[in-house]
Parts: structure tokens; C-alpha cells; sequence
């Protein structure tokens, strides 16, 4: 099957393979920890392609949750590596330029009220996108908490939308709207989290 | 009702969970696997660590070592966690979401591992943690294979003759649950050892062993 | 019925036990315990006071030994109703999982030393499951009952597939007691995994092990000769065991890196048997 | 536990193992469901048989620290 490169997808595959060996090779000679930690994501990146090969909508269904995994799994992993070597210490100068002083309010207002016409996934990028600007210039002293329960609820919201789907489909329009309006949410609150990461003690 | 086509592998099957059109299922062989599963989720849930003995080297002392109440609180949660993926691997119908719950398994085995804050543990639970992130290559490549060639994730499809699976994409899935369900590694790496918890270190190897066994039974009948 | 096979089971398999030993021990020019010797064993372990030690973890402790004897229990009824091979050899997968339990819940370093080569054997073993994938590739089920209405056709599977045989042979020699794979329970560790389990959760064990040597052996026979009476099976296990308790007693137990070594060699002949019968088709 | 409950497990275990195989001999219940029922009950009948025979009813040792 992979021999015969009549067409694109073994073609593709095949690439897909020489990638492999060559992220193996370079994992087989790296030593240093943290760049075998940035390797890893390199391979983590071949398997969402050879997901992406497929080329169709499933392959769009696949590559969220394989990347949700693999990111989680960096996640854990970069947690791991801070513990072990013991690197506490914050950076101290965090990003210090004149337009983050001067523009955050009117900006992010503009990307918050253009992803609410939005909505749905990409609203909620658009939202969350001005929100991360704000807090990223601002900063904030209040505690992140709040967020994480807003998005904990519109995950709820999610759920409970496919439930609907699944068990009484002639309600579909209110379903759409609840996961529009959840995902909105969630990806919002998602990225406005990054914002608030300035390395306070407060996060 | 849902049938298996072929009952000759591991018998008739006993319940199915229809969720849209991703059918979960148990026959014979998987409901004693889930149970198993069951059952050492709910001992890692009640039962508290054991305090190991250790030796003091240079003397002959002993003495044991205690876990303390936010470590256990953090180990059994994530030993919970690792139960409940265990479990959904087994019962899953559809080759993705197996492949998934046992991405979940690798990431809620090195949690297991990593909560010990001992440079040893963390070291090994790092090495770990690459394995199981490398391993998620062959287990989505073999996934992804599967479908690009027949089409379909569901098991219910798979395991009819009408299809069939690449032996690429079959060895891509088994090395990928070797390379996540951490029990072989496990033992190459003895510092893990060191790690007290045994009801919850006991997850890391029911969810190996355990999901090692279902993707035999998925390739097997494939 | 399968409460009177479990209960046979777990006498047959004591029994058996002694009979491993007794034989082990003439090889070895001793006298050797009687036959019956384990049985006494169970009771006197039964009979002993029993407590749990201060460091184990309590319930994993306890469970561990019910899980045991669960398991076993479990594979005997599959045996003997015909039921799927594939679960006789997920339990034995699983008591793996209980091995390493056992070792782990006492806190005691013996034990633990015990749980870990019980993985280690663990690593070399999974891929044995490969020789289950030869006997669908010739058979076409994997149904006990399917199995033996196959060798009554197309004769035993003990001579057509001789390599897997071999396989499933070490497979069971790693599991009696005092074989040279017994890394688990070799005397550098005292007693391995068992070191903390005394008094009633030993005679537990050992009542689960005895249903685990009978299962064993048992499948091996109507795996690879067939079905036949019940008496004629246990006999045919009982002479089975006795070519094992030969190579117990002139084998010295080896050490984890021998036999894991063995082990892996072995499965790399039932590769090339298996690449060797995909050729030929 | 106290002496009274492993007796208790005792009887409850051994009577629910020989109904099962009764039950599964009339063929009021499938044998599959016996076998089940019975794998679950014989190992708690084993270990309260144990118990009962001879359980102490003192607290577990403690460790050894040295001398």
C-alpha cells in the first residue's frame, strides 16, 4: 500500500514516514532534556498530519482531540521538567511596550463585540484574542478562579448540547445555539486565562 | 441489536451502549477486564498508602517512609482518573476513542508517577512522560490508517470480514499502547520504585496490562 | 457443578503441589514432605493468628488475596464451559497485576523486590500472547470448545503446531513453584511477593495458586491434545506436571536476566514460526 | 472486624456459594450467572473461614526502627 504512490494519500503517507525516521533519528541522539522535551512535540505535530492525511471532515474531528491530548501531555511534561531542576525563578522585565499601555481598552472592546456577532468557535477566538490582550496589558490582581468556572460551565453547556443531539434531535436549533454560545465561552475564557499568565504570584 | 459478526474470538456480546453512532460494548472477555478495572479503582479510591520500609545505608537502621495527606489526596485522584480512562478504553466501540482513553491512561499514569517529589521519581517519571508522548505517534498513525483505508472507526465494522485492516495500522496500534501503558518501561526503570502509594502505583500497571489486553482482542479480531 | 469443580480444583491442585515436590525431591536423592503436604500447609496456615501488618495498606492487602483467588475461580468456569482462550490468557495477564499487588501492599522491601521482577517477567511474557494469534491463524476460533472439535479432526495441535506448544509449555513452567523462571520467589528475597502475606491471607493464596496450577495445566492439555473425560485430563495434567517437576529439579533457578533472556528467545521462535506459516499461507 | 461479622460473612458467603450451584442445577438461573455469583462469594468464604478459625483480635506489629 505504501509502495505504490499511484496516489496522494500513500504518497503523503510516505513523506509522513520519512518525517517519522527523521524525528526518531534526532530523538535517538538528543540528551539534553528540555530539547528532547521540544522533539517530542515534533513528533506529536507527524501524528496530526499523518490524522490529517485523510483529508476529510473526520480528519478535522481527529486532530482536535489528538491535539488536545498532545498538548496536555506537554503540559504535564514541561511541569515535570520545572520540578526536577528545580527553576523557580520568574523573569523579571516581561514584555514592555508603549502600545500596551495606550490601546488595550478600545482594542480589545472592538475584538470582544466583533466575536460576540461571531460566536461559535471562532467568535470565541476572536473574544478571547482581545480579552488576552487586555489582561496581558493591564494585568490583573483578581484571581483567575473565576474564569476557570466560566469555562467549566460552558463546557457544561457543550456537553449538555450534544446530550441534546443525541437523545432529542427535533430540538437541534436550541442544541446549536447552547454549544455556539458554550464553545464561545469556553475558548474565551480559555485564552483569557494565557492572559492573565504574567508570572504574579497571583496565578 | 447490535451482533457481533465474528463470536468466535471472545463469545457473544453481553451489553452495548448505544451513544449516537459510536456504540460501546462488552463481551465475556472485556466485561471481566472492566470489572477488574472496577474493582481496583474503587480499592485505590478506599484504601490508604502503605508506609514502606526502607533501609538506612551505613547502619542498621530502618525506617518508613510517609506519605502525606495532599500527595495521597493528588496519587489518588489521578489513579481515579487512570481507573475511569482504563474503563472506557475497554467498553469503547470505536478505535479512536480507545486510542484517546489511552492517551488518557499515559498522561494519568506519569501524574501517578510525578507527584512524588523526589529527583529520582521525576527523572524517571520524565522519561516517562517522552515515551508516552512518542507513543502517541503509532497510536494515532494506526487510528488514522485505519480509517483512511476502510473508511470507518467502528469496531462493529472493523471486525466483519467485509473489511480489512492493513497489518501496518495493526502493529501501529499495538506499539502505541506498549509505548503508553507504561508496565514494560516500568521495570526498566527501577528508580520508579522507589515511589510509596502501592494502591495507586498498582493503577499505572491494571491500566497498562489491562488496555494491552483489549487492543490484542481489537487487532486480533480485526 | 463449578462449586464442586473449584473445590476439586483447589484439593487436585494442592495435591498436585505435593506431588511437584515429592517428585523434585526424589530427583534430587531426598526423602521429600509427603504428598498431601501442602494441604496440611493451607490448614496450618489457616489455623495460625493473623493480623495485618502496620505499614501495609489495609485494604489492598486483604483484596489482593480474594482477587487471586477470583480470577483463578473465574478461568476454571471458562475452562471447563468451553468458553474463549483469550480470557484464560487475560487472567493470566491479570495475575500479573495481583503478583505485583501482593508485593506492593505490605511496604515491605522484600516484597516489593518480589513485585518488581514479577513485571519484569511481565515484559518478556506479553508478547507470548502472539502464539494465541497462531492458534486463531490455524484454527479459526479461538473457542476452547471450538479448539478441541478442531484437533478431533485435524489431529492434535501438539504435533501441527509444535513451535507454539513450546511456547505455552514455558508459559505454564514459569508459573508452578520452585521453576527455574520463579524469579518472584527466588530465596535471595526471601519469599519474594508472599514475604508479608502469613496466616490466613497465605492459605488464601495458596488455595488461589492451587486453582492456577490445575487451570494451567488443564488448558495446556485441552489445548494442545484435545478433550477427553475429566478423570483422563486430570490425569494427563498430573503427567504433564511430572515432565515440569523433571525440569525443576535440574534446573537451577535462574536470574531475572537469564530468564527473561529464555523467554524472549522463545518468543522470537514463535515469530519466525509465525512469519514462517504466513508465508506458506 | 469483630468475630461476630466474620462469622456473619462466613455463613452468608457459603450459603450463597451452594445456591448458586443449586439454583444453576435446577436451572432456575443460567449457569454463566452462578459461575459469577460463586467466583465472587468462594474467595470471601475462604478468607472468613481462615478468619474465623483463628483471627486476633490484637492491633497489627509495628515497624522495626533499629536497634
Amino acid at each position: 500500500m505504501i509502495l505504490s504512490f499511484t496516489d496522494d494519500y500513500s504518497f503523503g503517507l510516505l513523506i509522513g514516514f520519512v518525517c517519522i525516521l527523521i524525528a526518531f533519528f534526532a530523538m535517538m541522539k538528543e540528551t539534553d532534556d528540555l530539547h528532547r522535551l521540544l522533539l517530542t512535540d515534533v513528533i506529536e505535530i507527524i501524528a496530526l498530519v499523518i490524522i490529517a492525511l485523510i483529508g476529510t471532515d473526520l480528519a478535522e474531528a481527529l486532530i482536535l482531540p489528538g491535539l488536545v491530548v498532545g498538548i496536555a501531555e506537554i503540559l504535564a511534561l514541561a511541569e515535570i521538567y520545572i520540578e526536577k531542576e528545580g527553576l523557580v525563578k520568574t523573569p523579571e522585565n516581561f514584555l514592555k511596550i508603549e502600545i500596551m499601555d495606550t490601546a488595550p481598552g478600545i482594542l480589545s472592546a472592538i475584538m470582544l463585540i466583533y466575536g460576540v456577532i461571531l460566536s461559535g468557535f471562532t467568535g470565541g477566538a476572536v473574544a478571547g484574542l482581545g480579552l488576552l490582550f487586555y489582561f496581558l496589558c493591564r494585568g490583573s490582581q483578581k484571581k483567575t478562579q473565576i474564569l476557570e468556572t466560566i469555562s467549566g460551565y460552558a463546557w457544561v453547556c457543550w456537553v449538555v448540547a450534544f446530550i441534546v443531539f443525541m437523545t432529542i434531535p427535533q430540538y437541534w436549533f436550541f442544541a446549536v445555539m447552547l454549544a455556539g454560545t458554550g464553545i464561545f465561552a469556553k475558548v474565551a475564557a480559555k485564552m483569557t486565562i494565557v492572559g492573565t499568565m504574567r508570572g504574579n504570584r497571583d496565578v | 441489536m447490535y451482533e457481533l459478526e465474528n463470536i468466535n474470538i471472545e463469545g457473544q456480546v453481553v451489553t452495548f451502549i448505544p451513544f449516537g453512532d459510536i456504540v460501546g460494548y462488552l463481551t465475556p472477555y472485556t466485561a471481566i477486564l472492566f470489572i477488574f478495572a472496577a474493582v481496583f479503582t474503587i480499592i485505590a479510591l478506599i484504601s490508604k498508602p502503605e508506609k514502606q520500609v526502607d533501609i538506612a545505608f551505613g547502619g542498621d537502621a530502618y525506617y518508613t517512609k510517609n506519605v502525606s495527606v495532599k500527595q495521597m489526596r493528588f496519587q489518588r485522584f489521578m489513579a481515579a482518573a487512570c481507573g475511569l480512562a482504563t474503563m472506557g478504553g475497554v467498553l469503547s466501540g470505536d478505535v479512536f476513542n480507545f486510542t484517546l482513553f489511552t492517551a488518557m491512561v499515559g498522561i494519568t499514569n506519569i501524574g501517578i508517577v510525578a507527584s512524588i517529589k523526589n529527583r529520582h521519581i521525576l527523572d524517571n517519571a520524565y522519561e516517562y512522560g517522552i515515551l508516552a508522548m512518542v507513543g502517541t505517534l503509532p497510536l494515532f498513525a494506526g487510528a488514522a490508517i485505519i480509517v483512511a483505508t476502510t473508511g470507518t472507526l467502528s469496531m462493529w465494522i472493523l471486525f466483519t470480514p467485509l473489511v480489512t485492516v492493513p497489518l501496518v495500522a495493526k502493529l501501529l496500534l499495538v506499539i502505541g499502547v506498549l509505548a503508553e501503558g507504561m508496565a514494560p518501561v516500568y521495570v526498566a526503570k527501577a528508580e520508579i520504585t522507589r515511589a510509596p502509594g502501592a494502591p495507586f502505583i498498582l493503577m499505572v500497571h491494571v491500566s497498562s496490562l489491562v488496555l494491552f489486553l483489549r487492543v490484542i482482542e481489537i487487532v486480533i479480531s480485526m | 457443578m463449578i462449586l464442586l469443580y473449584i473445590l476439586f480444583a483447589v484439593f487436585a491442585g494442592l495435591l498436585f503441589h505435593g506431588i511437584h515436590r515429592k517428585v523434585i525431591a526424589r530427583i534430587q536423592t531426598r526423602p521429600g514432605p509427603p504428598i498431601w503436604q501442602e494441604i496440611l500447609h493451607v490448614l496450618k496456615f489457616s489455623f495460625k493468628q493473623t493480623w495485618i501488618p502496620k505499614t501495609a495498606s489495609k485494604i489492598l492487602f486483604m483484596a489482593i488475596v480474594a482477587a487471586v483467588i477470583a480470577i483463578w475461580s473465574g478461568a476454571l468456569y471458562i475452562l471447563i464451559s468451553g468458553g474463549s482462550l483469550l480470557i484464560i490468557f487475560g487472567v493470566y495477564l491479570l495475575h500479573k497485576i495481583t503478583e505485583h499487588g501482593l508485593g506492593l501492599s505490605s511496604g515491605s522491601p522484600y516484597g516489593k523486590f518480589g513485585a518488581i521482577r514479577s513485571v519484569i517477567s511481565a515484559a518478556s511474557e506479553i508478547p507470548l500472547i502472539a502464539s494465541i494469534a497462531i492458534i486463531y491463524l490455524i484454527t479459526g476460533s479461538l473457542m476452547i470448545s471450538d479448539i478441541t472439535a478442531y484437533q478431533a479432526s485435524n489431529g492434535i495441535l501438539l504435533i501441527t503446531a509444535f513451535p507454539v506448544a513450546i511456547a505455552m509449555y514455558i508459559i505454564v513452567l514459569s508459573k508452578v513453584p520452585y521453576s527455574p523462571f520463579g524469579i518472584i520467589e527466588a530465596k535471595e528475597i526471601v519469599s519474594g511477593n508472599k514475604t508479608e502475606h502469613f496466616g490466613v491471607w497465605r492459605a488464601g493464596l495458596e488455595v488461589g495458586f492451587s486453582i492456577k496450577t490445575f487451570v494451567l495445566l488443564a488448558t495446556f492439555i485441552t489445548l494442545f491434545i484435545g478433550a477427553m473425560p475429566f478423570w483422563m485430563l486430570v490425569l494427563a495434567s498430573l503427567i504433564l506436571l511430572l515432565t515440569m517437576s523433571f525440569v525443576c529439579a535440574v534446573t537451577p533457578m535462574l536470574s531475572p536476566y537469564d530468564a527473561v533472556t529464555i523467554q524472549i528467545a522463545v518468543i522470537i521462535i514463535v515469530i519466525i514460526y509465525a512469519g514462517y506459516l504466513g508465508v506458506m499461507g | 472486624m469483630k468475630k461476630t461479622s466474620i462469622k456473619a460473612i462466613l455463613a452468608i458467603s457459603a450459603i450463597i456459594c451452594i445456591t448458586a450451584g443449586l439454583f444453576a442445577l435446577e436451572g432456575i438461573i443460567p449457569e454463566w450467572l452462578a459461575a459469577a455469583v460463586i467466583v465472587v462469594s468462594f474467595p470471601a468464604f475462604v478468607i472468613s473461614l481462615g478468619m474465623y478459625w483463628k483471627e486476633s483480635d490484637k492491633e497489627g506489629d509495628y515497624p522495626f526502627v533499629g536497634y
